[in-house]
């Protein structure tokens, strides 16, 4: 099959939402001619044109708003924000609004919006333009979160989140974008709320989230060369998580590493984590858990400094030795 | 803005009657739910519009039934006057099964989405951007109908005013911004958290066509809103409309009213009272008499009560339905 | 000693620090003759003046820029934000500008700021004024955040969050507000960082912040009738975390609930559960760690379902039961 | 906004020079930049001011040593205009321990808050409520600084700009709102953005003075801001002053510029350019002659070349220094 890159596969499921469904529309900052910070939105307005391809002002927190507005009137607009840590500026409308609008109302109303946003560090953005809050977002009630990891997991969810009647995050990583992978042509869904095994091993259960998947997966190939065999795991959605997946993972296995970019501190990682001590897995479990993520620091522009902010594949490595190392609990 | 507008050629006597019946539906409403607060029978926060009458029912007054409106904290007025039902309305408010949020939402949060209404708000300046995009979705799917925002005089100072505006001004929507300016947000007064005269002159700064309307004269609200909608309808764009009214209750129920003074309350009751101004009107137009008045007003007085019994009479929601409405 | 409730003695926190100090002054809507949307700032323009206590316009995200620039050129703010959920419109201040500054300087500048402002249910003012967004300032590295649940812990920590040179976000409860403690006159501080055992046990630890203060206090009297000991544990402050009084309680007790009314998805307590999950003190875990909060709705208006949307006594208990009657594992 | 104005009187033919060493400065710092990211010598991203160099030095130009400046995203002009040293802004780019950020902060943060730089910031309207609580400061420790607060015309649609203004205008701050119009943001155009000729326009929303000048006139710049600074310094509150320019590069590393026309570009590069139109005055003026202007020029390079030697032959931070200055 062909290989596309995620920024390919995110714009072709637009695209063809947009051929297919005339409510579907993309708003945001210079997404026309210039296609987008990232690219991603390139060649559209050309087929589109601007009214369905609509360029919009620097005003993050009204087009938020216009966004919600025009979903709870019978559009289905899809809100690219530039920059993840711009939702800082927009979190009213969709915390405030979006998200509770239906609730709220009584079960009446329904705002069909997808919030499509890169996320992450690593092109030396530094503090400002480098974050990863997408647990902010899976802590509010009413809406979903997404964040695949690989171009055919993007378009399929992205597909999913066009069609679904709820606003939906949807994270995209950075140093995805320029990610190959297979992916069919046409309309295909990978439903929200399924987590996908990576690979599949017996020793110790990785669950990572977008750019640590392919991370884990690195790790885990020089870990299988020691004869160690690792489970990885993504969720793909933080929310609905399909908890199940994982707490089978980790019967199996009896250890847990979880790791993502995002600061460890109260990251999502912590609910995974959690997650698992409160079920039934538990019981299974031969060391304690652990959790890898972003330190406590804003992330800085120096590119090593940058790096260590983050885990990178050495410490998921050690993670899995030192989870290993542990006698049963 | 002082000049007396001729009576809106357009209503008949009938139409204006009834507009007077829903002014009344809305003063004895927000003065039924200032009765039960104040004796604890009712939840949580309120604010009342009585005193404002004039521009729920003016700016409404236009609209047809597919035209929509976002609305505020302050909703009441802007509830009924868009044809809400009062007894869902107060049954909202007693938090029963049968209010219009089933008692998810309460006084906040009413909204009636397919009849146009999109909603109160509870955020200062929330609706606004909401209002823009149900205005883009009009001039994306073709669709006749305009929105008409309504917020505060302390909402103008938020970022979202201004961002709302804007857009809808560069995309040239069918959107009325309506601000109802009652003088004062919470306590602050406009001149003390604004350096100008109008709010409607903001305007200006999107290339819009602003409105200063007495807010108290249903008719110019009638005159200005039919500028504005005509406007809208006829792709001619967004307009700022600012209503000069006053609120005569506290912003909420615990509100000692010390940002004003006791003079200042007397003069906009007295002198100012919108029912009296409009029922003036009529008499002199001789489109009514003072029997007739009354028996209106006291129709309306009566459907309160009767939407009080509606209420107290509703079932609580079910524990059940704490966790359903999240997701459609 | 004399009593004062909760919101005195916030107030005279203030007071005491602004007859000290002439940098220290409030900004926030309404906290003039008002007195502030819970009368928190009630009498203090009167003594301080109206530059002092400076009545804003209705513009979140305007004043709390205007405290970052005043703290960061030698003023020491504090903001009054009327509803904690307000956050929403001023979090690129406070995230991306107010925590971040001083690292992206290189460690120049500081924000000394306080942001203080009201959380939490049971008032009935419905999904957008009843929020628990605590996780997300814990989340950003540079800020502190601070939660107390009783009058004498809101005088000391909010001196001590004056004094510190950082943003420091302090969340009160409303439902705390008119509750009494015994407060010294006077300025005394509460350190940042240190838990309090608010009552000791060797059964079970529960760690329990803000409004769950009280109701853990209550359920483990309760529990005590049966011979239960619960040790309860007040964080007080989110971030930094005294983690080591917690540890050391649960190495003891065996077992742990975390109770806070936030949304139990993703928050603080899956923090403090996962670090209980990593730490030493998993070896002695007896039962898989409880976590209770809030359900994953909007908060409701209607009084009955508002309280059934967030822990209540009872769950507690029952929350204790479940974690005693579980075999160790 | 087209008649030619006077040179500054107050400024002496030592000080126009200097300012015109700067300007050099500028254009080759942003030059030199642009050389070294082309070559993937420097990492992350970058803004240019490269053909808007007499908006930073103009608006700098009458500001003291105590007077502070917000600037944005596009600040490396901002950054010399104020006096910050070339070298450790370079350093700052190639993320060496020596940077003004110790290579944290990059070019979006460049900032020097002890000589009133309060910083650069990425966020495009972000640093105008700081600028405001700045002059807070000012007005209530009674210190006699005044703040000038840089940003641009695609900032001017924030509600951050909205709300700032009107902070500012009700407390009667003294600070100078000094928007750069490029006449774009990223791609989108001003006249796309907004609905109106001036953004300098926009005060009237708020009751301050605005100004609109010919941003790459030096000597226009300096004369309004001038206006603008003598007016907060006397307790008359705030300006806005909008300064139409124009960028000569891509809005950052990789832009195809689609959204504009060769013509354009080559409109303002040769009949615009701030550089030759100080020359131009200068030397018609007798205050300087095309050698000793073109040795000018060749020490601002030279400048810049030894800033780029500085930031090579800097250390980089040390890994330890990752967590440390998140706290105070
Ligand atoms: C974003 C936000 N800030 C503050 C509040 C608290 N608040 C509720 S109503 C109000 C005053 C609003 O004033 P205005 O817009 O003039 O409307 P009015 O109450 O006068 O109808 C305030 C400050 C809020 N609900 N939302
Ligand atoms: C809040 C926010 N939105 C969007 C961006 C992305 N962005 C960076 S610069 C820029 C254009 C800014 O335009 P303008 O204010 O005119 O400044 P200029 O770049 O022209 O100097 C945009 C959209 C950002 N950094 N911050
Ligand atoms: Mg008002
Ligand atoms: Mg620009």
């Amino acid at each position: 099959m062909r290989e596309i890159t995620y920024a390919e596969a995110v714009r072709e499921a637009m695209s063809e939402k947009m051929r297919e469904d005339q409510d579907v529309f993309i708003l945001g900052e210079d997404i026309g001619v210039y296609g987008g910070a990232f690219g991603v939105t390139r060649g559209m307005i050309e087929e589109f044109g601007p009214e369905r391809v609509r360029n919009t002002p620097i005003s993050e927190s009204g087009i938020a708003g216009a966004a919600v507005g025009s979903a709870l009137t019978g559009m289905r607009p899809i809100l690219e924000l530039q920059f993840s840590d711009f939702i800082t500026i927009a979190t009213d409308q969709i915390i405030n609004q979006a998200a509770k609008i239906r609730y709220m109302y009584g079960g009446k109303g329904k705002v069909p919006m997808v919030l499509r946003t890169p996320a992450g560090s690593g092109t030396g953005a530094a503090a400002q333009h480098s974050q990863s809050l997408e647990v902010w977002m899976a802590h509010i009630p009413g809406l979903k979160v997404i964040q695949p990891s690989n171009a055919y997991d993007a378009k399929g969810l992205l597909i999913s989140a066009i069609e679904d009647d709820n606003p939906v995050i949807f994270y995209e990583h950075k140093l995805l974008y320029g990610m190959k992978a297979e992916v069919p042509e046409g309309l295909y869904r990978v439903p929200i709320g399924q987590a996908d095994i990576k690979r599949e091993g017996k020793d110790v259960t990785v669950v990572a989230t977008a750019i640590m998947v392919p991370k884990a997966l690195q790790a885990a190939e020089t870990l299988a060369k020691e004869g160690i065999q690792v489970e990885v795991i993504d969720p793909r959605t933080l929310v609905p998580l399909d908890e199940q997946t994982i707490i089978s993972s980790v019967s199996k296995t009896g250890r847990l590493v979880v790791v993502h970019e995002s600061v460890k501190r109260a990251g999502y990682g912590a609910e995974i984590a959690s997650m698992i001590a409160e079920s039934e897995a538990f019981d299974y479990l031969d060391a304690p858990i652990q959790r890898l993520g972003g330190k406590a620091v804003p992330i800085p522009y120096n590119p090593e400094l940058e790096k260590h902010a983050v885990p990178q594949v050495e410490d998921i490595i050690q993670a899995v030795h030192a989870t290993l190392n542990r006698e049963g609990a | 803005m002082n000049k007396q507008v001729e009576l809106p050629k357009a209503f008949s006597k009938e139409r204006l009657l009834e507009l007077a019946h829903q002014m009344w539906l809305i003063r004895y409403f927000d003065e039924k739910v200032d009765e039960f607060f104040a004796r604890g029978l009712i939840h949580g926060t309120t604010h009342l519009c009585v005193g404002q009458e004039a521009t729920a029912a003016g700016a409404c007054a236009v609209l047809n039934e597919q035209d929509k409106i976002t609305s505020t904290h302050r909703g009441h007025g802007h509830c009924i006057a868009k044809g809400a039902d009062v007894n869902r309305m107060m049954a909202e408010l007693f938090a029963r099964e049968t209010g219009y949020c089933k008692g998810k939402g309460g006084s906040m949060h009413i909204a009636d989405v397919d009849r146009g209404n999109l909603g109160a708000n509870g955020i200062v300046g929330g609706g606004i951007p909401i209002a823009v995009g149900s205005a883009l979705t009009a001039k994306m799917k073709n669709l006749d109908y305009v929105t008409l925002c309504f917020f505060g005089d302390g909402a103008s100072n938020e970022g979202s005013f201004h961002e709302g505006i804007n857009l809808a001004s560069v995309w040239n929507l069918p959107v009325i911004f309506f601000c109802e300016n009652n003088q004062y947000g919470m306590s602050g007064s406009v001149k003390e958290m604004t350096n100008i005269e109008n709010i409607g002159d903001r305007a200006a700064a999107y290339g819009i066509p602003g409105i200063v309307v007495e807010g108290n004269d249903l008719f110019a609200v009638i005159e200005a809103t039919q500028e504005a909608l005509e406007r809208a309808r006829n792709g001619g764009g967004p307009t700022l409309i600012e209503a000069k009214t006053y609120r005569w209750k506290g912003h909420s129920k615990s509100d000692a009213k010390k940002y004003r003074t006791k003079e200042e309350e007397r003069f906009w009751r007295t002198e100012k009272d919108p029912l009296v101004f409009m029922a003036n009107r009529l008499i002199e137009a001789g489109l009514t008499d003072e029997q007739e008045w009354e028996n209106i007003r006291l129709q309306a007085k009566e459907e309160i009560e009767a939407a009080v019994r509606y209420a107290e009479a509703s079932p609580q929601p079910s524990l059940d339905s704490l966790e359903t409405d999240v997701y459609a």
